[in-house]
């Protein structure tokens, strides 16, 4: 590749040819303001409408600025990223579009971690010339997301998550001049539309535009409701990234101390979603089995692959866009549901609490699961298995509410017995992880050997698709591996063309996996963050003592006590589900 | 339609339409045959172009005067649509504005038939590519 | 979600123009532009169906159909009015015919009179400067119109038929 | 049949009648029947000659003797000295400016010369239905010359040669465009015709399809040779059905003839054409918005590079040209670059094409060499201001071109001289506008329009032109301020340097040109609160005057909101807080009353 010289605020660069203005200058520390673009490295995810132009710079000979996000450097240019002329032009337009924004910083849920907050501010804005028309839309809530377009900015970072990397389609850019506004079809709202509420698009909104559905406050009147007995449970890729949210760096594990928060915060009882993730791995590896097995035996009516389940934008996603295929997936419910329907029909009896008086909160890195525990399937007579599901970002913001000094608080463990789980349990949170943990168990069950190594390299990584076979004593289990909704598809549609040959195959919505998802604190763009969450994920599943799913005491002890074994008829009332063809015909 | 397979072919049927256009010229009834161009782009028909040509066909046709009518795109008077062009055989063309139905039978009557000009003439003021 | 409430036929009419654009998503506009033809207009259950034709959201047809004006979702009058509105028709006083074409019909632009006979629009320039200020209606294009000809247009309409070439 | 020997022409045109051509008319019919010539000489009244400048205007023919400045009282002279004695009235020749020769014959007058017909070479003079009067007009004979006696690289370098730039506003040169998409390696390119005429005020390109649809045909297929593409399409506004419907005729007959399809003259050349409509967005013109809506896309402009060149439609190389480069095509390869090169200014060949509109007399569509000055267009070709009004500005490029004043009318048009003059050559609109223009509102017009065809994709054309627009709504409603007039051209100036595509980028040319051109308007409204156009209603105030008023009531009848007051038979006043400014009583007074102050 050829190096190109130039020059920047006086200082040389050198850059690959196809460099940006805008990478080359931080690759001599400086760092120019952008506000639409985004771009997660390694993950081939980017946002560079060029349409903010808040990143624009002189560059010598040109007659405009040059948006530096999208344009390459050249030979012997010549660049000037804070002339007058340049923090005119940037602050202007700043100007401009905070001018058709509303001034509710002080009580926006996404002040001090707004991109267009964080520019004003370093930009030194403190007034806005122009006054005038502003932009009003109809407030749009759903089960998880809410839509507050007056603050849209029209970066387009959702529109292009929603549809080129999550191949959802809902929304889209509407109408032209001043009233474009990203919007789903018709201006309905998302719970009419086919939003899989991955909440992708709220991951990636620099403003307060697109929000997570708030319930903190139902978390807190059931806390100090003295009838009610509230337990919580905490997905896995929450411990590797709350801690952000407290000033810690990215990749921190705060399990402890998130364990000792959570009781500080009044829960009756701490427990773990990776103890229903272990379950699932019981349920879902013995089903993958036993269709592998009739299928082996020659049985046409068992279909594979095997697709997991535990992701609800995925299968949200699948009941919509391919009706189709819903007998593949395989039924096991969610960790999160499945902890909810053992809370309440298992845990609820041993200490002898209505299921009406015990209510589940689970702590997510997810919007999808707010809706997936309100789908109908997961109630009893109107009472939900999980009562509340919130974020990672809204877990932070109670134990900011309770005055907890999180980073001095003391590592604590989780209760029993939901609170018991495996390395294996852990690695849920990250892409790859699901498959990896089914492998370990269902290697164990299927040839009845210990196996020869836990750790499973080829499943892990940030690739969008990957595959791998898997050697269980001499069968070849072809495994295939797909996050981001964009990536499922292809596989999806190559199993639809008759041209998939995978046994099995792991979905997870986000990018990354739930370390990804839509309710964690939010990453700006910076992939590197992803990574070290993942890292942190395989450091915790490394430091377990036990790393097998059916290995887990209190796995094997639920078994024994309650279930029975897995794929038995109690676990099929409670531990599976079914799925709706969601397709308009 | 035949299918033009070679640059001879071309040149061809460019000579045809050329000597047949030079033929309508210089037919034996030279004092008989008139060319009519009638502008007919949006603003021509717009304005009435329609009926302006139907008018010069019908009653040419009735006066029994042999005459050739075509449209043609915008001559760039816009101004003055509907624009007809008018050749007699031997003068230079002549473009009339406003050609309305008074307009054109008062051509036919005064100008076709008796080389008598007619107020409305539009001076032409560019040069083409020929000369 | 909306149930497709459209004719079966009507369904069918929009089938066989996707298909003569081989389903492809290309030809998004094409089609768009032959169902209007046909329909007069595109409600949001036409884009439902033309979405699952083409195989694409239907959030990137209503895209599409809110960013070019050529495309509607509401009916259009008997007799839609365009009032021309570029530059030429403009500085000869075109913003004076329209207000008369409000002030008679007591209509906006974008609107359809309550009888459905006339809506009126506005456009920017047919390309018949030589005529300004031009008025549409329907395909007939009216030239040189002043606010005091604009009743006199519409009583061509109003009457049932419009006036033979004038 | 009276057979005149001598024909009299005048000019009938408004500038002409202006200045009493009918008397002329008069005068010269008495005259006529004075020397009793009624059987010789007949007298025509004619359209415009163009040339109000030096009108009134009288012509003899045969003799083509072309007087000038012609006054009633020199009718008898020229019938006694012309028609009777056969000598020309010396004085009323016209003087030629360069050689201060008095000239006679109109045709050695350079006047006469000022528009050159290339691009529009067949329009108004073929039968655009039938392809053999092309062919006849050597149609396809530069398509069969390239095709058969050039190389691409020879083709090519002919039209870099010719200096022709892209007529659609760019001003691009052509000839290394297609060089640029010659050289993109693929193994499918495209053509791409941009019809998709937008500007308001601007039919060049509709006139050309409508009149002369094969030369786009022809050329298109000479560029396909020329890149290697095999595939073209034509992107034409769905408002130009009669352009649709002959340029599918000329397709269909090219089919016929094989000059499109496949092995075109047997030279092994495969080329066809396709249409696709555009749906009202005048953004498309803008070429990668163009090629997103060809896509089926919103038609939102992206980043360059990469250039359609190298990555266009369907994401391969992509030669986009407008109807009116193309129309040139033929005509170079026909009579070579160095024919071209010729005709035109040092920078700027060829000719251009101008939609003539506006306070003119002759509204039209005219041809011109490049580097005509823009007076000679106005008032020698379009016959001057209408109904002999003070011409103030003329309007070229469009919503994205500039108002150009009286001190610019000496100014050869090319594309870099507008451009230093703060406007553009655009696609060719060019609107003449006289003293009841108020330029304050004229800028807000284009504004408007600019709001109205803005795709929203990037913040400063989108919220920056609204604000804008908002800025000099509140100058025409009298509440601006001379700081807003600071914030128009900062705010101006941020949009131009900002912008994504060409839209935006020019958008706020109608401001900038305006508040530079015509700054003293801008002052005259925000401090003065006057609009002396009487354009903006708000500055307007209507009074009446107590000497003339008759009492007779009219106006206090008219009045729609009761602002008028007076007893009957005095004189009545009109309470400004009240008044609308709807100007009833100003139309419905019979004595002239009510004055606009």
């Amino acid at each position: 590749m050829n190096t190109i010289k130039l020059t920047i605020d006086n200082k040389s660069v050198e850059a690959a040819q196809g460099t940006t203005i805008l990478d080359a200058a931080a690759s001599v520390g400086i760092n120019i303001p952008t506000l639409c673009h985004m771009k997660l490295h390694d993950m081939s995810i980017e946002n560079r409408p060029g349409g903010c132009r808040v990143c624009v710079v002189e560059v010598d000979g040109r007659r405009n600025l040059a948006p530096a996000c999208v344009t390459e450097v050249t030979e012997g240019m010549n660049i000037k990223t804070h002339s007058i002329r340049v923090i005119n032009a940037r602050r202007t337009v700043t100007e401009l579009i905070l001018s058709d924004h509303p001034f509710d910083c002080l009580v926006c849920a996404k002040s001090g971690n707004c991109e267009l907050q964080a520019l004003a501010q370093k930009l030194g804005i403190r007034e806005i010339h122009y006054k005038g028309e502003q932009s009003h839309y109809r407030e749009d809530t759903s089960p998880a997301i809410i839509r507050e377009m007056d603050k849209c900015i029209l970066c387009r970072r959702c529109e292009m998550m929603c549809n080129e990397v999550q191949t959802v389609g809902v929304l889209s850019a509407i109408n032209r001049g001043f009233i474009t506004v990203v919007s789903p079809a018709f201006e309905m709202n998302l719970d009419h539309s086919v939003c899989t509420y991955c909440g992708q698009c709220v991951a990636v909104c620099p403003t307060g535009a697109l929000t997570e559905v708030d319930h903190t406050g139902a978390v807190i009147r059931a806390l100090s409701d003295p009838n009610k007995t509230v337990i919580v449970q905490t997905a896995p890729a929450v411990r590797a990234a709350l801690g952000e949210e407290f000033g810690l760096e990215p990749g921190s594990l705060v399990t402890g101390k998130m364990a000792a928060a959570l009781r500080q915060l009044g829960f009756d009882y701490v427990f773990d979603t990776d103890f229903a993730a272990d379950l699932t791995i019981m349920e879902e590896g013995t089903e993958l089995l036993s269709r592998l097995n009739k299928h082996l035996q020659g049985d046409k009516s068992v279909k594979l692959p095997i697709l997991t389940s535990c992701c609800p934008a995925w299968v949200k996603f699948f009941e919509h866009q391919f009706p189709d295929l819903i007998d593949i997936p395989s039924t096991a419910r969610s960790p999160q549901q499945m902890f909810g329907a053992i809370a309440k029909n298992y845990f609820a009896n041993n200490i002898q609490v209505d299921r009406e008086n015990l209510v589940v909160v689970s702590i997510m890195p997810c919007l999808a699961k707010k809706y997936e525990c309100a789908r109908d399937e997961f109630a009893e007579k109107g009472n939900p298995d999980v009562d509340f599901a919130i974020t990672t970002r809204e877990l932070a913001q109670l134990i900011k509410l309770a005055n907890i000094d999180f980073n001095a608080l003391p590592e604590e463990e989780f209760d029993n017995p939901l609170g018991e789980s495996t390395g294996a349990g852990v690695i849920f949170g990250t892409t790859g992880g699901v498959i990896e943990a089914a492998v370990r168990t269902a290697y164990e069950l299927h040839t009845g050997k210990p196996l020869p190594k836990i750790d499973f390299e080829e499943l892990r990584g940030m690739e969008g698709i990957r595959h791998a076979t898997i050697d269980f004593n001499g069968l070849d289990l072809n495994i295939g591996i797909a996050h981001g909704l964009g990536n499922a598809r292809k596989l999806l549609e190559d199993i639809r063309n008759g041209k998939s040959d995978f046994h099995a195959i792991e979905i997870m919505s986000c990018p990354g996996g739930c370390i990804g998802g839509g309710g964690q604190p939010y990453h700006h763009g910076d992939a590197e963050i992803l990574k070290k969450r993942q890292e942190a994920l395989y450091r915790e599943d490394k430091s377990k003592p036990i790393r097998k799913s059916h290995e887990n005491p209190y796995i094997k002890k639920i078994y024994e006590e309650f279930l029975g074994h897995p794929l038995s008829e109690i676990s099929h009332h409670l531990l599976h589900t079914e799925y709706f063809d969601r397709s308009k015909k | 339609m035949e299918k033009v397979k070679s640059l001879a072919d071309l040149k061809k049927i460019r000579d045809e339409v050329q000597s047949r256009i030079r033929l309508r010229e210089n037919s034996d009834r030279p004092e008989k045959l008139v060319q009519i161009k009638v502008a007919m782009a949006t603003c021509g028909i717009a304005s009435g172009a329609k009926e302006t040509l139907n008018t010069f066909v019908e009653e040419l046709e009735l006066q029994a005067i042999d005459a050739v009518i075509t449209q043609t795109g915008c001559m760039g008077y816009c101004y003055a649509e509907p624009t007809v062009e008018v050749t007699l055989p031997g003068k230079d063309p002549l473009v009339f504005g406003y050609v309305d139905k008074t307009k054109a039978l008062e051509i036919i009557e005064k100008y076709i038939k008796k080389q008598e000009l007619v107020d409305g003439i539009i001076p032409v003021t560019y040069k083409t590519i020929d000369e | 979600m909306p149930k497709i409430k459209i004719a079966e036929n009507t369904v069918q009419l929009i089938r066989e123009i996707c298909t003569k654009y081989g389903n492809e998503e290309g030809e998004l506009i094409n089609v768009l532009h032959n169902v209007q033809d046909k329909l007069g207009y595109l409600p949001a259950e036409v884009q439902e169906v033309i979405a699952r034709e083409l195989n694409i959201p239907v959030a990137r047809i209503y895209g599409v159909v809110t960013f070019y004006s050529f495309f509607s979702m509401l009916p259009k009058g008997e007799h839609p009015i365009s009032v021309c509105m570029g530059t030429a028709c403009y500085v000869r006083g075109s913003e004076q015919v329209l207000e008369e074409f409000k002030r008679q019909l007591k209509i906006d632009v974008g609107q359809t009179t309550p009888d459905g006979k006339f809506s009126l629009g506005s456009l920017r320039c047919v390309g018949a400067c030589g005529l300004a200020p031009v008025v549409m209606v329907g395909e007939k294009v009216y030239g040189r119109v002043s606010p005091q000809q604009v009743r006199k247009i519409l009583s061509d309409y109003i009457i049932g038929c419009p006036h033979s070439e004038s | 049949m009276t057979e005149f020997k001598t024909h009299i022409m005048v000019c009938g045109g408004t500038g002409c009648r202006a200045s009493q051509s009918e008397k002329i008319r008069q005068n010269l019919n008495t005259a006529i029947q004075e020397y009793g010539l009624e059987d010789d000489v007949q007298v025509v009244m004619t359209g415009c000659f163009g040339f109000c400048e030096k009108g009134p205007v009288v012509k003899i023919i045969p003799d083509n003797t072309f007087y000038v400045q012609v006054k009633p009282e020199d009718a008898d002279l020229i019938i006694q000295e012309h028609i009777i004695k056969g000598r020309k009235v010396s004085h009323l020749l016209y003087e030629d400016p360069k050689t201060k020769e008095m000239v006679s014959d109109s045709k050695h007058m350079d006047f006469y010369k000022k528009q050159i017909r290339i691009a529009l070479r067949n329009c108004g003079f073929i039968n655009p239905e039938n392809i053999d009067e092309y062919i006849a007009r050597d149609g396809y004979a530069a398509l069969g010359k390239v095709l058969t006696e050039m190389t691409p690289e020879q083709v090519i370098a002919e039209m870099k040669q010719s200096g022709l730039r892209g007529r659609g506003g760019g001003g691009f040169p052509t000839g290394l465009k297609w060089e640029i998409t010659r050289k993109s390696q693929n193994d499918q390119k495209y053509v791409v015709c941009n019809a998709d005429e937008g500007d308001p005020g601007a039919f060049m390109d509709r006139s050309i399809l409508e009149g002369d649809p094969n030369s786009v045909i022809e050329a298109m297929a000479i560029c396909g040779y020329c890149i290697g593409a095999n595939q073209g399409l034509v992107y034409i506004r769905a408002e130009y059905p009669l352009a649709i419907d002959r340029l599918r005729t000329a397709l269909k007959q090219a089919r016929e003839y094989g000059l499109l399809g496949k092995d075109i003259l047997g030279t092994g050349f495969n080329f066809d054409i396709e249409l696709r409509y555009g749906a009202g967005a005048f953004v498309c013109g803008e070429e990668t918005a163009l090629i997103h809506s060809m896509e089926g896309l919103r038609g939102e402009p992206t980043f360059k590079p990469p250039f359609p060149a190298v990555s266009g439609y369907k994401g391969k190389p992509t030669n986009v040209n407008n109807v009116e480069t193309f129309a040139n095509v033929p005509v170079i390869i026909n009579k070579g670059a160095n024919w071209f090169n010729k005709i035109g200014s040092e920078k700027s060949k060829g000719t251009k094409v101008f939609a003539l509109a506006g306070k003119i007399n002759n509204v039209g569509l005219i041809e011109v060499p490049m580097g005509t000055t823009l007076r000679e267009v106005i008032y020698e070709i379009g016959g001057g201001i209408k109904d002999g009004k003070k011409f103030k500005a003329v309007q070229t490029g469009g919503p994205s071109g500039g108002c150009l004043t009286e001190k610019h009318l000496d100014t050869p048009i090319d594309f870099d001289n507008l451009i230093a003059a703060g406007s553009m050559m655009g696609s060719g609109g060019m609107i003449v506008m006289d003293e009841d223009s108020c330029m304050v509102s004229i800028a807000k017009f284009y504004l408007e329009f600019t709001l109205d065809e803005s795709c929203g994709k990037c913040a400063p054309c989108r919220i920056g032109n609204k604000r804008l627009h908002e800025i000099l709504n509140k100058i025409t409603q009298g509440n601006g301020t001379k700081t807003d007039l600071d914030r128009l051209r900062l705010l101006g100036n941020v949009i131009k340097d900002c912008s994504l595509c060409g839209l935006g980028q020019t958008s706020p040319n109608p401001v900038l040109s305006t508040l530079t051109n015509f700054y003293n308007e801008y002052i005259d409204h925000v401090e003065n609160h006057k609009c002396s156009a009487g354009q903006c209603k708000a500055l307007l105030k209507y009074v009446i005057d107590p000497e003339i008023c008759t009492g007779c009531t009219l106006c206090f009848r008219n009045c729609p909101v009761g602002a008028i007051s007076g007893e009957k038979k005095s004189p009545h006043s009109i309470d400004q807080s009240l008044c609308i400014k709807c100007g009833a009583c100003y139309e419905k007074c019979k004595f002239n009353a009510i004055r606009i102050a």
